[in-house]
């Protein structure tokens, strides 16, 4: 039988090396592999390129692992964040590269590199600074970007149930970018609040497919960031 | 059309979301940008309902919860818990931005920067140096949404016009306000230029016109 | 309160005229909306684009509707039916002109309609005769073909349950190409086997959310068509 | 070398598609085209698991079901009733095409009416006036699966050879076969040509030769 679980979150991390693309699942807290990030961030991985809305909270997670330098460039649609800096300290510092795009187009671009569509046509930042040095072409009479997928070495994924051959459902709004990146990526690593068999989850209800996943480890009480950036908590 | 010289109180940010929230049709499914947008929502005119969409993946948004039962994973896209109402549905963010660039969202209401004459909108960079630039679903929404209304304070801190005759400011994007409420006053953005719908209660329409960065025509 | 449900399926599909663009969901006779085409039958609109993955099957629902000459084209990617001759027959005679397209490309060419993506680049058909006409383009050293998005008047689908806020789930392989037609149409016309209250469908399983649809109208035992064809039956 | 001139029987269509299971790797999602691809079902190799995808919306594909428990809604892409098994998902049209066209299906297996010594396909359309061209989903197949293993009989009923040098039938694809199982042998495609890897039971390399319609390379 397929049996996609592995143990711990370090050995589930620990096929990502340096200089690695990296999507990491969740909008703010909500869908944030906070667990694997950590595992990253303690197997001291460097020279990423991270893929996320966002750019983490306080000092832990996300934030944390570009605190600690080992994130080269991020890709996201909005770095600012009222709870963290260290994304902002080293941007000014010329620390980090940043690729700014707008969220839908984000999303976009991770679905077609899942999907096996190499570049789309989109109206959205036609006309704006975002569009510099993009193609702009008209169909029937309205301009548009050409846009590039988005594919990704790995995705750090945080779902609520998986069963044990990769079948996954989420939790209200932290599903957002978790189904996407799990289909872009070559190597998908989920963190699962609950483990099941095969067959426990309604075929109806499956939000992601399982031939989208590649391992799975179960963390049945995940951090919560909003809590640990009220607590002034810092990881490691 | 004389009038007192001082500035008149205008409208509070409540009193402009209320006004806006009467322009939305009965049944409407809205988007409610971050800030004095979000007000909207509390001014549902009687009879009516509207359907809330958050991008960051549900249709159906309730009030806030009350405190201490907030959900860290029912949040909406400024990242404040929130609640669903019967009906309501969640999905992922390709699906929720399918939804507003596809053109199924009736109205966006946002805040601004800047806007111009021909319905430009600048929010979400003043393009200096040191700011972290950030952009998040502004573009798609203002690419997507058919009807853009634009809730801002006239004026900007620094009292310059934030209604121009072109944005200063980096673009979200180009002709895509269709309407601007205001402290001071009502204007559709047409395509001979803006227009006073309505002026606040003891404003003068030289006062708005002197407080306006583009000409401002009446119907009269 | 919002209530989308409609009493017949003859008033459900009374908005539709001459000319329009249908959207047709089911693959072979799963997700058929069989009522909802009978109805558009006794209506008689005529001159009609249809866009299914087939052509219909013996003499009733798609096919009967073809067969009766309410269709000038077709949009599909399998017309051969070992129970139907009425599409073959009117597609000989030059009666009924086909647009054919692969089913991956049709699907995300509706799919593109729905989500305001006017054109993308695909892999599928390059090298083929499906490729004549089209613009390819190499990215990354690959060659790939610009195609566009698909939209229409109507789309008419078959799902399981719905709310009245529009609201779906499907039953099983009957889903296929109904949340994308949904999303494409200008409005969209469900028959559902169940109608239930808003909240009755939990928000995680929602498939297609009621955003993407018009008009729902309750048809509690829909035909099969296989068992009509069986039958020998034909319709009207 | 030389032997027996007249025709050995060769593989029937049941060997044909244990042989091609055999080169099906463990824990492989596969899709199976309509025909004699279907049987490959039936031959899953002791200690492996495949899990076969239909592209009308189903992954986790079980056997037939038991006669009368057929359901008309769950059905697989050539129409027939199918069955699930543990860990089977439904979903939609164009997110089972990404799973096609994203390369994420690991093998499919494919009927041939012709292939090339390059690796082209036809396998949709004579290209005659009156035929009704119906591709379905095997140009999409062609383009987004890595491994394509064609089945089919190594002649046409006419006698003619089905594996030639260049495809006369309308392709489904280019360059886009990687083995072909045949009555008569195996054969890879390899970026130099044909390559004999098999001959079935009795089948002579001459035979094999002659019944080819391009160049067969062996390794020794």
């Amino acid at each position: 039988m397929i049996d996609k679980t592995i143990g711990t979150p370090a050995e589930a991390v620990s096929c990502i090396g340096d200089g690695a693309v990296v999507m990491i699942g969740g909008f703010g807290e909500a869908g944030s592999p906070v667990e694997l990030v950590h595992a990253l961030i303690d197997q001291g991985t460097g020279n990423l390129t991270a893929i996320n809305n966002n750019t983490g909270n306080g000092e832990v997670g996300l934030a944390a692992l570009i605190g600690n330098g080992q994130v080269r460039k991020m890709i996201c649609s909005y770095p600012r964040s009222s709870h963290s800096k260290l994304f902002p300290d080293r941007y000014r510092a010329g620390e980090i590269e940043l690729e700014l795009v707008p969220q839908g187009t984000l999303a976009e671009r991770i679905r077609a590199g899942g999907a096996g569509i190499p570049a789309f046509y989109t109206p959205t930042a036609v006309g704006t600074p975002l569009a510099e040095g993009k193609e702009v072409r008209q169909l029937d009479g309205h301009p548009y970007l050409l846009e590039r997928w988005l594919k990704a070495d790995f995705a750090l994924v945080r779902c609520e149930t998986a069963d044990r051959v990769g079948n996954l459902t989420y939790n209200k709004t932290a599903r957002n970018f978790g189904p996407l990146m799990c289909m872009a990526a070559k190597t998908t690593i989920v963190q699962a609040r609950r483990v099941v068999e095969p067959g426990e989850i309604d075929p109806e209800h499956v939000v992601t497919p399982g031939i989208f996943v590649d391992r799975i480890v179960e963390v049945p009480e995940p951090l919560h960031e909003s809590r640990l950036v009220a607590e002034g908590r810092r990881y490691p | 059309m004389t009038q007192k010289a001082h500035t008149a109180a205008g409208w509070s940010r409540e009193q402009m979301a209320a006004r806006a929230a009467q322009d939305i049709p009965d049944g409407s499914y809205v988007n409610l940008g971050i800030g004095i947008p979000e007000l909207v929502a509390q001014f549902v005119p009687e009879g009516r309902v509207f359907i809330y969409h958050t991008e960051n993946g549900l249709l159906g948004m309730g009030p806030p919860p009350p405190p201490g039962s907030e959900d860290p994973e029912l949040i909406n896209a400024g990242k404040k818990p929130v609640t669903t109402v019967p009906g309501a549905s969640f999905f992922h963010h390709a699906d929720s931005f399918t939804m507003i660039r596809g053109g199924h969202i009736d109205v966006c209401v946002l805040g601004a920067m800047q806007v111009s004459a021909s319905g430009d909108l600048a929010n979400w960079s003043t393009g200096a140096p040191d700011a972290i630039p950030a952009v998040g679903g502004a573009m798609d929404l203002v690419a997507g949404v058919d009807s853009i209304f634009v809730i801002t304070k006239h004026v900007a801190k620094t009292g310059e016009p934030k209604i121009v005759e072109s944005c200063t400011y980096p673009l979200t994007g180009r002709g895509v306000v269709s309407r601007i409420y205001t402290d001071l006053a009502v204007i559709d953005v047409t395509p001979r230029g803006l227009r006073l719908l309505e002026l606040a209660p003891g404003m003068s329409l030289e006062e708005v016109r002197r407080k306006t960065g583009a000409p401002l025509q009446t119907t009269s």
